[in-house]
């Protein structure tokens, strides 16, 4: 990677972090409804995952999806205008938290269904095999999203049919309250892949070149024809699962030791220690992602909502003909 | 006679059902160490213990299978779908199993299912988290669904449900936990398949249920001031349906219309008119009107998903209308 | 003017439209190697090859999700689901994310699905293997729901369908695949949310659609015998639902009943009905009736099957009742 | 094993072949309705296996469910019957052939939804868990269910809840007419066991005493706390899926290979080379089978049909307040 890329990708990070900082806030002061699923932790994940990928490569995810739209690209104006879910949002403020897409830039949403978005994800490499393209589908979800139907149905085809999907597991170590091994069979996730004869490997998800150099590996090797594969990234959230979370099932001590791990600190430290980039440069950057956040607020506060005319507006892509 | 929460009303009859009979127990995402996410079963994992409060994996069709097998030896399950949404990813186990054993298998098979779950709009959490398909479940006997719109209904008749032998839909709505209502004392069980008389009234009749009761409650008495009074008739369970007290009702105010939270087409209020219209026809003096949810997937938006869902001058609107 | 059955004119649909255009595929389970379970499909694997053939697992939540997904892509898929029995399996793919994306996401997403899927009871199938439920998925806007009645409107509204951007459900009838009828010459379509007079009568209105249709116009045969001229109205679309004809012919005979095969209750007919009071309740000179299923999990036994299961005779007296 | 024990076991392979080629032509003859799955050549599985339970053991299977019902101890007289959709079939006429179960035999059916029976099993194994009796489910079920997300949901629990079930894979290598390997990621499917860390095992079905002995090896693992075990058996059927199959997915060569392995033949040579058995006893046997059939045959056609009251019986367990 050439220096700016590095950079580009820290200041990634540090936006998203910013954009779910603010996002709590502005949960708190009622501007945001519904539930909210901050992102902050898993930076690494989905800023190294999403680097790997070629502007071919579709990206799919469930609902905690404000940094997955960031690193696809979707500017932070647009995220929190639809989390403000005004006209300017990236679905119009008819989506919502749980619902970002950017199709331009092969961002597939924001899905609020857990496990249900992967039968999406392996649809989505049936169409570019089909239409021999080369692109490789990444389908993201939690852990516990591993132990609904879905999931196994949607991992099955796409090995049968050998399609070009990355299936990406953040394994968190929670669903909502539900710790790993309360709800599923194996704890390493990875093994479930060997119930598919599927290629697999797992990786620290809170160092953002582990997980690059990892994405990249089995990119190319699913790019080259090697069929579906599966990587398990070991992660967590540092806040509740969403903004009502009493968290009564895990304890703060656990909580401090994994920040600790902050991965925006451990990227910062390798950019210092191997020379990439200054505390000065990187300050700098921090403020800039800081003003870029800030702006994107004022925008989104000061955008319009959408008409009430957008109430019956894409039901249908045709005009009907009876009601 | 105590004024309590619509949550207190539903938490106290599962509470009492459980200490009443230990082959009572609950199964469902986060009923456990988190206390149910809309914190109905808070404190009844350390009061009862892991056996009887059971979290499980994210796997709806599992939940609802494995109640449903549980049942079928005798203990009694009260299975929790964390939201209304999620129950179609256990379809076919509501509406193939659940439903049909019973008949099917010539009465041998037995199953005392309480199936608990919680519909509604109008917290901005998108199209996919915020319907009220109650009727699409109505539509299949063999199953019953009741949905209680005041706290004495909501436990007197999920104490009743839970000793029934048939399996139940027991739909809650999100946004009625906070309403406070008197409950008798006691231990006291409400029938399930009655509708029931909430208001008094002799010029117009408003049938509804769940939800949509406070608001028509509320209509009620915008019009009382205007010196229409309105009788509402809350149907409380869907399937098995009362018309009794609907047709009365309507023979003696000659007027009616129907409120009900989900979309129009193919919902609660067409089967509530057809009936009317099929036991009353000659007492109709004008049109029946529906008072119903627009039909688009609810948008985030707040201004938008509330111009989407039924709001107290709508009914007001209607019953001016009727008059 | 070709006279053939309906499943030769569903089979042509799909062929025609698979040789006109090249993004159109079929996936589904023996839809390939084996032809179709209804022989719909029989010829197409050798002809297409198994790119555009595709047999599947046993997983419709995957087929309808996959389907969803390489729509996305541009492709055109043709999901069969082997009967809407099975289409619970795939429900929540079915209202949660076909019916919603293209709204969700503010017209990003485009979605040309068709699911073909067969309905139907009579065949002693048995409870779980019989069902009628078109009603249920008609309540979710955001999808069409067509099911045809003649083999020329097979033809011309499934070419209509694959043609179209919408997700669209495309039921048949398991005992309509040998009902033989004419159909016009070369390349048509039948738009899609239109009903239509299938036969003129001044006396009575019968509304109808699907398998009905047939017994239906047997039942009109009789009553001709008898002087009585019935008009028969068949929906063939239930979203979008078009009364204009309907209401038409109500102003017209002021007379009228709803034939469906499902059950009564949240049915067909209940909209159907609610609607005619709606718009044409000064027209009505005698209450509606309902003809449709008996409230029972359809039995094994063909006596009982065939007592559940609305009759030309029940249609013929159902008519007399309100004459 | 004592002898009459072994000879009970070849005639109950003996009587289900019989009762299985007599439903083939009763079907022929039009007196069985529906669909048929015959059960020839899988014999050996569910007479070992069963043969292996205790009384407590609880037993549920798929829509190909005669043989099961036999080994289980329907007789042959309520097992026609029930074909026959006759008042004296084991399910009153009202589940036919896919619907069979005696519940005080603990036979719990017979389940016509693929893989929907697995979260059943579940809750069986559950309910006694709950209850603390020793008994253990045997859950049977096609290589071709084990695609579907039920397959997963329910395995999965079992382990995470540490039921005492048997999952019991019948690999009959076509799921209708899909081979294993077109429809499923690993073609031996216990691998995919490996996936929810589940000890598992393989055994040849077409022989009657290795299918008993590692049944009662892993039953008895089970009942001592083990928690849930896999097992797959290697089987064939000699017929088609049901009467309909046209046979297009396999050829005679491989057919005639198999049916070479018939599993009453191994099962009768085994008798007499280890001398438990002589000719003559075995054919008695035959004859005494022929008898028990042919009588079967007699009795289920001279019973009566459900009388028209049926219809609306066992709908619900209770009476019902409304309708
Ligand atoms: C089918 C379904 N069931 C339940 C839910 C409610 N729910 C939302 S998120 C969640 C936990 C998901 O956990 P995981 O997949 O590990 O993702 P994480 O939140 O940890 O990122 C649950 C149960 C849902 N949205 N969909
Ligand atoms: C959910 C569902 N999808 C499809 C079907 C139609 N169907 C019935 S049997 C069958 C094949 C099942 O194969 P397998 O599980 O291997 O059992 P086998 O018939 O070989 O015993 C299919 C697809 C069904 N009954 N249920
Ligand atoms: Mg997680
Ligand atoms: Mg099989």
């Amino acid at each position: 990677m050439k220096k700016t890329e590095y950079l580009e990708l820290y200041q990634q990070m540090v936006v998203i972090r910013l954009v779910e900082e603010r996002a709590a806030v502005l949960y708190q002061e009622g501007k945001i409804g519904g539930f909210l699923h901050l992102y902050i932790g898993q930076e690494a994940v989905s800023t190294g995952l999403i680097s790997a990928r070629q502007p071919q490569d579709r990206v799919i995810t469930a609902y905690r999806d404000h940094g997955v739209a960031i690193n696809c690209g979707i500017s932070p104006r647009e995220v929190i205008a639809e989390l403000l879910g005004k006209a300017t949002g990236i679905s119009g403020g008819k989506g919502g938290t749980m619902h970002m897409a950017d199709v331009t830039k092969n961002f597939w949403g924001g899905h609020a269904i857990v496990g249900a978005h992967l039968p999406l994800a392996a649809g989505l490499a049936l169409g570019d095999q089909y239409q021999k393209k080369d692109g490789v589908t990444i389908c993201m979800f939690g852990e516990g999203a591993t132990n609904i139907g879905y999931f196994h149905e949607a991992v099955n085809l796409s090995k049968v049919w050998n399609l070009p999907v990355l299936w990406v597991c953040e394994n968190n170590h929670y669903g909502m309250g539900t710790a790993v091994d309360r709800a599923s069979a194996v704890s390493e996730i990875r093994q479930k892949a060997v119930g598919y004869g599927m290629k697999n490997d797992l990786v620290d998800g809170m160092d953002l070149m582990k997980v690059r150099e990892k994405s990249l590996e089995m990119i190319n090797e699913i790019r080259a024809g090697s069929g579906p594969q599966f990587l398990e990234i070991m992660t967590y959230r540092f806040r509740g699962h969403s903004m009502g979370d009493p968290e009564r099932y895990r304890n703060q001590a656990e909580v401090h030791k994994w920040q600790e791990n902050d991965p925006i600190g451990i990227y910062r430290s390798y950019l210092l220690s191997s020379k990439i980039s200054t505390d000065v440069e990187l300050e700098k950057l921090d403020h800039v992602a800081e003003e870029i956040v800030e702006d994107a607020v004022r925008f989104a506060e000061s955008s319009p909502e959408p008409g009430a005319e957008e109430l019956f507006r894409n039901i249908y892509v045709e005009e009907m003909s009876g009601d | 006679m105590a004024k309590i929460t619509m949550r207190q009303a539903i938490s106290q009859a599962l509470w009492e059902e459980m200490e009443r009979d230990p082959n009572v127990f609950i199964l469902g995402e986060e009923v456990g160490v988190w206390g149910g996410t809309y914190a109905v079963t808070k404190g009844f994992y350390d009061h009862f213990g892991p056996e009887r409060v059971k979290d499980t994996p994210i796997a709806e069709a599992a939940i609802i299978g494995a109640a449903i097998g549980a049942a079928l030896t005798g203990t009694r399950p009260v299975a929790e779908l964390m939201t209304i949404n999620f129950a179609f990813s256990a379809m076919d186990h509501i509406v193939n199993e659940a439903a049909k054993l019973h008949y099917m298998f010539n009465g041998q098979m037995v199953l005392p299912l309480v199936i608990r779950t919680v519909g509604g709009g109008g917290r901005q959490l998108g199209a996919t988290h915020s319907q009220t398909p109650d009727a699409i479940f109505a539509h299949f006997p063999g199953l019953k669904v009741v949905a209680p719109g005041t706290p004495a209904d909501a436990k007197g008749l999920l104490k009743a449900a839970i000793r029934s032998n048939d399996p139940i839909m027991f739909i809650e709505h999100a946004t009625l936990y906070q309403t406070r209502g008197e409950i008798p004392d006691g231990d006291y069980l409400v029938p399930i398949g009655t509708s029931k008389v909430q208001r008094e009234g002799k010029h117009v009749t408003v049938v509804t249920y769940s939800k949509m009761l406070e608001l028509s409650m509320k209509a009620a008495d915008l019009l009382a001031k205007e010196g229409i009074e309105v009788e509402i008739v809350d149907l409380r369970s869907l399937r098995p349906l009362d018309m009794g007290p609907v047709i009365e009702s309507i023979k003696k105010t000659n007027r009616g219309i129907i409120v009900e939270e989900g979309w129009k087409s193919f919902g609660v209020g067409s089967e509530i008119m057809s009936r009317i219209y099929e036991e009353a026809f000659d007492y109709i003096d004008a049109p029946i009107k529906r008072v119903a949810q627009k039909e688009v997937p609810l948008p985030y938006n707040s201004t938008l998903e509330q111009m989407a869902l039924p709001q107290i001058e709508d009914i007001v609107s209607a019953i001016k209308e009727v008059m």
